[in-house]
């Protein structure tokens, strides 16, 4: 994957490239990208990977870490349910991401630039597709500044 | 601190058995203390009165005053010194007394439950009273009061500020949830008061990695009240004192309620009913929703 | 203890044992055929019969029946034994010159054919029943079958009518039999196969479908699983058990030798504490009658290649005479077609080679020459795909030596036409069309994985792909394991596979698993929770979400051992560092080393740097 | 018949005696008519009838008229007896009634056309005794038989009947009355032979409370009749004879297994099993000894084989009369698997006699090893056909000629089948053999259960022995082998040859099977089946060779191998021949010659038999 830098003086330009943090479970979805990998799939450089055990890992502060550290979208993708490797992992997942989505969206942060996903180890084609699927969304939704950078209490009316 | 509640003069029937039994509770060395409501003066709300003799036990009042949630109390490591704590709840206080229950907390024989049957406090009737699905507290050890008509609970109310934010859209949420958030001076009173906000050492405090930026800048205002509502996700009961007490007026039940409202609208649960309760965060089921998923 | 001589030597006896008995202990043997250990003697066929030379009345007496006595003095095969054995062998031969244990004995104790005035033949098939209770060129009379369903097994269907010569097996009236359980005893203890249930129970005793030969045969309810099993032994199926349908029978538990057979015992669930678990769930073939141009299914003669080789196999259906299902007559000319579902990129069939239907299909080809030496053979095939060991060669061997004739095209349309299958197909290479008249069309289906295989796999948590096929860990660096330690893959259950890669990879799995549990101790990833004391709340929402029951109340106590709090604490044991009670965790009191919130966070940092 | 009161005690029994005998003496006169089955057949219930009529018209009211068993002269019924005199007529016929009401009864006058008349001496013979038929005869068995009514058990008791039991139960133990039989030297006498008193001791000493008796009424053997003779004419001393039996082994149940042929034996023993019962003799405590005895009577569906013991107790059981392999024995194991003993209807009948008259006067009578009298069934081309009791030891010649009054038609005498369808055939040369078990045994013969059948010349040996073993096939139980298909085939070798079809070796494959049935076959049925043709080849080994080699049959009776002639020379033309033959295959008028057209005579053998100059010859 090439990776480009992405500066805030460039969001504007043609350039811009959203930046996606991607937390993957270990066995499924970081698999199924590996086959994606292997299977010389393309798919946009624009997604950074962090794996885990498990998406039962991903404590939702880590979503909205990302955002405050200037993520334009992120994603969670884990084992189908019933495939989990921990066997519930991914059921908690399920309960606790979309509850934190539902919340971040009544907190005016776009529910559309938080993805969850299920991807298993044999999806490769699946990965790859919502891979592009997901940043041209991203694209579309333009870079989210709006959290990071509201570090300054700003003068409203 | 000054007690006044012996000053005042007709005790209500409620008030002289609850008086009554509390004093009854530390004379035969059930309990060590009592904690219940007092007035004080110059307070126009109840203040907590901590009785250790019956004598102080006559102090205690019960009116539309008392609005405070004393559960609050249980967890402390100075309160449980006193011995075996008898605490006076009204059905919405109870609620929170069962997840402090179901968390392990505290231990069902640590408390003696007095409790009173409560149609609503203040004048108007503050909000939880209005959805309050707990008139009557069932389980406690003594329960007083005469019975109050439940009345359903008024799930449209309750939902209709929730549902007027919805409304919005992201943009005028986001500018809405701003303007609040900047005024947060991050005194942590909200943190204080609530009664299920016993951690030994608050996630803000965590600082490898830091969780939460700790300055009172927007950005970290607003992850502390994402993580201050999303640790209540599912526990809160909605006394609603964290808005109550918030010195600058941030709308904190406004986003208890909506999660609470997730939660029962996801997982029909609410918080507090019952001490064997299951968490929804610390269950699932394969047939949980998949909305949303991709 | 009964002591008495036989042929000479000592023998001994219990009270109620017979001299039958006495000499098996000697291990002198005494043909019978009306005896049967289960079933009370009596000494009707006389086959058995031995000399009493002292110590009782002398004269020939039926060994089966004739009680061990103190002092008996018994010659098994004196002069007078032997020419009475003889003549009883003569005897029923005369009667039933088919019956197969007969010929055996009369070639063993020299019984030459009587100048005797038979087959009988004027015994006459008792009505309404088909061919009568008994075969009757097969049927001794000996009654075993009528013994066993009135004493052992209870109905009591068959009986003799009839005196003397006119003796006979048969149902009441000579009537269908409504008491007839079809339990099959009968046809078990019959020393001459001369008595099949079937043809006098009122109700149609069901035939069970063999399922090794796919049906190609029956079985009972009580088989071997296939020849070869391991272990060689016989197993009984519950749903087609008469003992377990009607509450009757029960003979085998009776008639077994060994008294093996305990109809009491339960299914029971065993629990085995492994080390180490290799998934081989193997294969099936994808059933072909989804390609409605082939016919499978509706015309009989069309069968896929697994039944193919039943049908050609020693031990199969027709113990490997290789015959048309439809009419049993030796297939002339026969058509292979390759890629049945295989690289099919739409429709109901796979995307992937199945691999080894190449091979196999060159092999029956020259198995089908074997069994049908003028019989013709053509493949159709799509590309040759024949790579491995000598694979190539031996493909173009079966084409070049004319075995078969290979043509390359897809088959379009298989109907019946005059007793025969008209295959009509494309051969690309000439560019015509082809119509071959074949007695027999063999479908090589596609590789599937077994059914089953994927609820398995969850069960164990281990990955599958959208074929059903098991992963593995890595393509390329771990072909063997699966994403779950200490879980390993053999065979087609991972991907079609001939058996060089079978037994490649089982012998890899195996030696795998080996060197997991041949340690004293278990090496493990390090990524296990570590709880926090200082910091816990005690709440035990972690327990709650813990799927390994790794989380568990822990004493903290003084100095002066009193308990001063009970905090959660991880059995590294147990725990698999899935992480779940970290995220549960509000005081963030628990981490998962390798994955802890630090190092994450510095992930996340460094990403989005 | 007086008031029917149980008897209490043996003196009840003996006044009750006393006052029978009194009653009886005090009629002058009775009638005594057979009523056995032969006389029945010849019409002498309608004499009894019109005898009972033509008294009572008469006035004679203080005539008695009794109804007795069979005499055993059957081939003369229907047989009268006027007693006192004991005058014997024989053949009387309705239109003799009112003479002699007339004459004999009133006025004490002989009827001669009605006596016997010796065809030897030519003289009359005015009572039983001495008629030659009866005069060797020694009637101990049928010492009732003839004399009494055998459904009024006060006639059997007025005959000292039941005395023999009360002795028993009055003062001697079982172990005593086993010793007396075995003294006596009683043999079974349904053809084993085996010693009654031995028997009895092995079933006795068995251990178990419950134990069985049964008596074999079962008379298979085709011409034998005595066991009926005696169910009918004397139930009560089969009776008497098994409740001594069942006392002396310690069994208190009996079954009487009957044919189903018999219906008169069965309701005779019905009668006296009700009339005993009513006296007490049958029952609980009988004679006060504490010993309870009752009798169930069993009808055999008419199979040989439940002649054979083990198939008896099975048919008794409910189950198809097929026998099964002993040991063990009855006494061991019998009916219902418990210790029974068995014998057939002449040995229970000898038991009260041997008890009432003593061992040593039994043991007096007969030979070495045989004592007692036996009955036989004399039957066949005799002239004096019926049932004859002999004592052991009196040779076949006296029975045959003396008692049976020689052969039909003066013809020649060629052999004597005894002991029934699997006895043995003893030819002329053996005549003078002294009858018992052991002799009839070493001759290939036997006792069986007394059928004796004389042959004479126009008797083929080979096809009697075809005959036989055609039964036999038939009633072979089929269970074991031997029996079932060795019978069959040798029978199958034996119609081949009656059809000139015999072949070089078919004798030696008969003698062969035959052994090998006797010896390997489970019952006795199947170990005497082949005795037919083993004793025919063994004594007239010729005729068999005569059929097979010259295809010729001397005898003139397998049609395969006759060819009828008649002589010019002797014909007289009277015709008989030419009337009788079915087939209108002699022709010839009048004093002429005849002659057969060998093209239809069917060799029926008719001419052979009616021509009285010998002039129909066979080849």
């Amino acid at each position: 994957m090439t990776e480009k830098k992405t500066t805030a003086a460039q969001r504007d330009g043609t350039d811009w490239q959203p930046r996606i943090v991607a937390f993957l479970c270990n066995w499924c979805s970081y698999a199924g990208a590996d086959l994606a990998g292997m299977s010389r799939n393309d798919y946009p450089a624009a997604i950074k990977i962090v794996r885990l055990p498990c998406s039962g890992r991903v404590d939702p502060m880590f979503v909205l870490k990302s955002f405050e550290r200037g993520a334009d979208m992120v994603l969670v993708s884990g084992c189908h349910p019933g495939d989990c490797h921990y066997s519930s992992g991914n059921y908690h997942a399920r309960r606790k991401l979309p509850a934190f989505r539902e919340l971040l969206g009544f907190m005016g942060i776009d529910p559309r630039r938080f993805k969850i996903s299920w991807v298993s180890a044999a999806e490769g084609n699946k990965w790859s597709s919502l891979v592009a699927d997901i940043t041209e969304e991203a694209y579309a939704l333009g870079p989210f500044q709006e959290f990071p950078k509201c570090t300054a209490p700003e003068k409203t009316g | 601190m000054h007690r006044t509640g012996e000053n005042r003069m007709n005790a209500t029937p409620v008030e002289e058995s609850l008086r009554e039994a509390a004093a009854g509770a530390i004379a035969d060395g059930t309990v060590g203390v009592v904690i219940g409501y007092g007035h004080e003066a110059g307070s126009d709300v109840a203040t907590p009165l901590f009785a250790r003799t019956p004598e102080q036990a006559r102090g205690l009042v019960f009116d539309a005053t008392c609005v405070g949630n004393l559960a609050i109390y249980l967890p402390k490591p100075e309160v449980r010194a006193l011995g075996r704590t008898g605490l006076v709840v009204k059905g919405c206080d109870l609620r929170a007394v069962n997840v402090l229950l179901r968390e392990h907390v505290i231990e069902r024989e640590d408390v003696f439950l007095i409790g009173v049957r409560c149609a609503g406090v203040c004048e108007p009737p503050l909000h939880k009273c209005t959805v309050c699905p707990v008139h009557d507290p069932s389980g406690c050890d003594v329960t007083l009061g005469d019975s109050v008509e439940q009345p359903t609970a008024d799930a449209s109310r309750a939902n209709a500020l929730v549902a007027e934010m919805e409304a919005k859209s992201i943009e005028e949420r986001w500018e809405f949830w701003k303007r609040q958030m900047t005024k947060c001076v991050r005194c942590y009173a909200c943190r204080q008061v609530c009664p299920l906000c016993y951690c030994k050492r608050c996630i803000v405090e965590k600082t490898t990695p830091q969780w939460v930026e700790t300055s009172p800048h927007l950005r970290g205002n607003l992850a502390w009240n994402v993580v201050r509502a999303f640790h209540l996700t599912g526990r809160c009961v909605g006394c609603g004192e964290c808005e109550r007490v918030c010195p600058v007026d941030i709308p904190l039940g406004l986003l208890n309620q909506k999660m609470a409202g997730l939660m029962e609208q996801w997982f029909d649960f609410q918080s507090g009913l019952a001490p064997d309760e299951q968490a929804p965060f610390t269950t699932w089921d394969p047939n949980d929703p998949e909305e949303g998923i991709l | 203890m009964i002591k008495l001589h036989i042929d000479g030597q000592e023998a001994e006896a219990e009270e109620g044992q017979t001299i039958l008995d006495a000499a098996k202990g000697l291990g002198i043997e005494i043909p019978t055929l009306c005896h049967h250990r289960a079933i009370p003697p009596v000494g009707a066929c006389r086959v058995c019969v031995v000399e009493i030379r002292d110590g009782g009345r002398p004269g020939l007496v039926p060994a089966c029946a004739y009680p061990a006595q103190e002092g008996l003095v018994v010659e098994t095969a004196s002069e007078a034994v032997r020419e009475s054995r003889s003549m009883t062998i003569q005897l029923l031969l005369a009667r039933c010159p088919e019956a197969e244990v007969l010929r055996k004995l009369a070639e063993q104790w020299d019984a030459p054919p009587l100048t005797l005035d038979a087959p009988l033949d004027h015994v006459e098939p008792p009505k309404g029943v088909p061919e009568g209770a008994g075969d009757r060129d097969k049927c001794i009379l000996c009654g075993l079958c009528v013994r066993v369903c009135q004493d052992i097994i209870g109905p009591a269907a068959t009986a003799f009518a009839g005196r003397g010569i006119e003796r006979k097996v048969t149902t009441p009236y000579k009537l269908l039999s409504d008491v007839c359980i079809g339990c099959g005893a009968c046809a078990l203890v019959c020393p001459t196969g001369a008595i099949d249930p079937a043809e006098f129970c009122s109700h149609s005793i069901e035939k069970i479908p063999n399922e090794f030969n796919l049906g190609f045969d029956t079985r009972t309810p009580i088989h071997l699983p296939f020849p070869q099993a391991v272990p060689n032994k016989p197993i009984l199926d519950r749903e087609n058990c008469i003992h377990f349908r009607t509450g009757g029978c029960g003979a085998c538990e009776t008639i077994c030798p060994a008294g093996a057979i305990d109809l009491e015992m339960e299914d029971e669930i065993v629990e085995e504490e492994v080390g180490a678990i290799i998934v081989a769930t193997g294969y099936e073939l994808l059933d072909p009658s989804v390609y409605e141009e082939y016919g499978y299914g509706r015309y009989p003669d069309v069968v896929t290649s697994l039944e193919f080789e039943r049908l050609v196999s020693a031990s199969g259906p027709t113990n490997g005479e290789l015959t048309r299902p439809s009419n049993g007559e030796p297939p002339k000319s026969i058509v292979f077609l390759q890629c049945i579902g295989s690289r099919e990129e739409t429709g109901p069939g796979k995307p992937y080679c199945s691999k080894i239907c190449c091979m196999y299909t060159a092999k029956h080809a020259i198995l089908y020459k074997h069994k049908v030496h003028d019989g013709q053979a053509f493949v159709f095939f799509m590309d040759v795909r024949a790579g491995g060991k000598n694979y190539e060669e031996f493909v173009r061997r079966v084409s070049k030596e004319k075995v078969a004739t290979y043509l390359r095209g897809r088959v379009s349309k298989i109907f019946p036409h005059d007793g025969k299958l008209v295959v009509q197909g494309a051969d690309t290479l000439s560019g015509g069309q082809v119509e071959i008249a074949a007695d027999m069309v063999v479908l090589a289906a596609a590789v599937v994985p077994s059914k089953g295989a994927t609820e398995l796999a969850q069960k164990l948590r281990i990955s599958y792909d959208q074929h059903g096929f098991l992963s593995e860990a890595h393509p390329k660096l771990r072909p063997v394991e699966t994403n779950t330690a200490g879980i390993f893959l053999a065979g087609a259950c991972h991907s079609a596979k001939d058996i060089p890669d079978s037994v490649a990879q089982a012998s890899a799995a195996a030696s795998k698993a080996l060197g997991l549990v041949v340690h004293d101790r278990l090496t493990r990833e390090p990524t296990i929770g570590i709880v926090n004391e200082l910091t816990c709340n005690g709440c035990f929402e972690c327990e709650n979400v813990c799927a390994y029951g790794a989380i568990s109340p822990k004493d903290i106590k003084d100095r002066s051992g009193a308990t001063v709090a009970v905090l959660a604490n991880i059995n590294e044991g147990l725990c698999q560092g899935c992480g779940a009670c970290m995220v549960t965790c509000r005081s963030k009191s628990i981490e998962v080393q390798g994955y802890t919130d630090n190092q994450l966070f510095s992930e996340i940092n460094a990403i989005t740097r | 018949m007086t008031e029917a009161t149980r008897l209490q005690t043996p003196d009840d029994l003996a006044a009750l005696r006393a006052r029978v005998v009194e009653r009886r003496s005090a009629k002058k006169v009775c009638v005594s008519i057979c009523a056995g089955t032969g006389c029945r057949a010849q019409g002498s219930m309608e004499l009894l009838a019109e005898f009972g009529r033509q008294l009572e018209s008469a006035g004679l009211d203080d005539v008695e008229l009794r109804a007795t068993g069979c005499h055993g002269f059957c081939e003369r019924g229907p047989l009268v007896v006027i007693h006192p005199r004991k005058i014997f007529y024989h053949s009387v016929q309705m239109k003799h009634v009112a003479d002699i009401i007339d004459k004999t009864i009133q006025h004490d006058e002989v009827l001669p056309a009605l006596l016997f008349r010796d065809p030897k001496t030519k003289q009359r013979c005015e009572v039983e005794g001495e008629v030659p038929f009866y005069a060797k005869q020694q009637r101990i068995v049928f010492r009732h038989n003839g004399i009494i009514d055998p459904t009024d058990i006060e006639d059997y008791v007025g005959a000292d009947g039941y005395v023999a039991l009360a002795k028993v139960l009055a003062g001697m133990t079982p172990e005593q009355v086993c010793d007396e039989v075995e003294a006596s030297g009683l043999r079974g006498r349904g053809g084993g032979g085996f010693p009654t008193g031995k028997k009895w001791q092995i079933c006795r000493n068995q251990p178990g409370e419950t134990k069985y008796v049964i008596c074999n009424g079962d008379e298979g053997d085709p011409g034998a009749f005595m066991d009926r003779s005696i169910m009918e004419g004397d139930p009560h001393a089969v009776l008497e004879g098994m409740t001594i039996g069942a006392y002396a082994i310690g069994a208190s149940k009996g079954y009487l297994y009957v044919r189903g042929e018999y219906p008169l034996a069965v309701a005779n023993l019905n009668v006296a099993i009700e009339q005993a019962k009513t006296r007490g003799l049958l029952g609980d405590d009988i004679f006060g000894s504490g010993f309870n005895f009752t009798v169930e009577i069993v009808r055999g569906a008419g199979a040989f084989v439940c002649g054979e013991e083990t198939g008896l107790i099975a048919s008794i059981e409910g189950d198809i009369g097929t026998p099964r392999q002993r040991p063990p024995y009855p006494a061991e194991s019998g009916l219902w698997g418990k210790p029974t003993n068995i014998n057939n209807v002449e040995t229970w009948t000898n038991v009260p006699v041997i008890l009432e008259r003593g061992a040593s006067w039994f043991a007096s009578i007969g030979t070495e090893g045989s004592k007692g009298t036996k009955v036989f069934s004399l039957v066949g081309k005799v002239n004096n056909t019926g049932l004859v009791e002999v004592p052991m030891g009196a040779t076949l010649r006296e029975i045959v000629f003396d008692i049976g009054g020689g052969i039909q038609k003066k013809r020649k005498f060629k052999a004597v089948q005894t002991g029934g369808p699997s006895g043995g055939c003893i030819p002329e040369s053996l005549l003078d053999l002294p009858v018992d078990f052991d002799k009839l045994r070493e001759v290939g013969a036997m006792m069986g259960s007394g059928g004796l059948i004389v042959m004479d010349e126009r008797t083929c040996m080979v096809d009697v022995a075809k005959y036989f073993l055609g039964f036999l096939v038939g009633e072979s139980c089929g269970r074991c082998a031997p029996c079932r298909e060795g019978v069959f085939q040798m029978h199958r070798i034996l119609s081949r040859i009656v059809e000139g079809e015999g072949r070089e070796g078919d004798l030696e494959t008969l003698e062969k099977l035959g052994n090998y049935v006797k010896a390997s076959s489970l019952c006795q049925l199947g170990g005497t089946a082949p005795n037919p043709v083993l004793s025919t080849l063994r004594y007239f080994r010729h005729e068999y060779e005569a059929h097979i080699k010259e295809k010729k049959c001397r005898a003139g009776i397998c049609k395969e191998l006759v060819q009828f002639r008649i002589d010019p020379e002797t014909c007289t033309g009277c015709t008989l021949c030419r009337r009788d033959c079915p087939t209108e295959a002699i022709t010839g008028a009048k004093k002429e010659p005849h002659r057969i057209d060998a093209a239809q005579c069917i060799k029926c053998g008719v001419c052979y038999d009616v021509c009285n100059f010998g002039a129909v010859e066979v080849e």
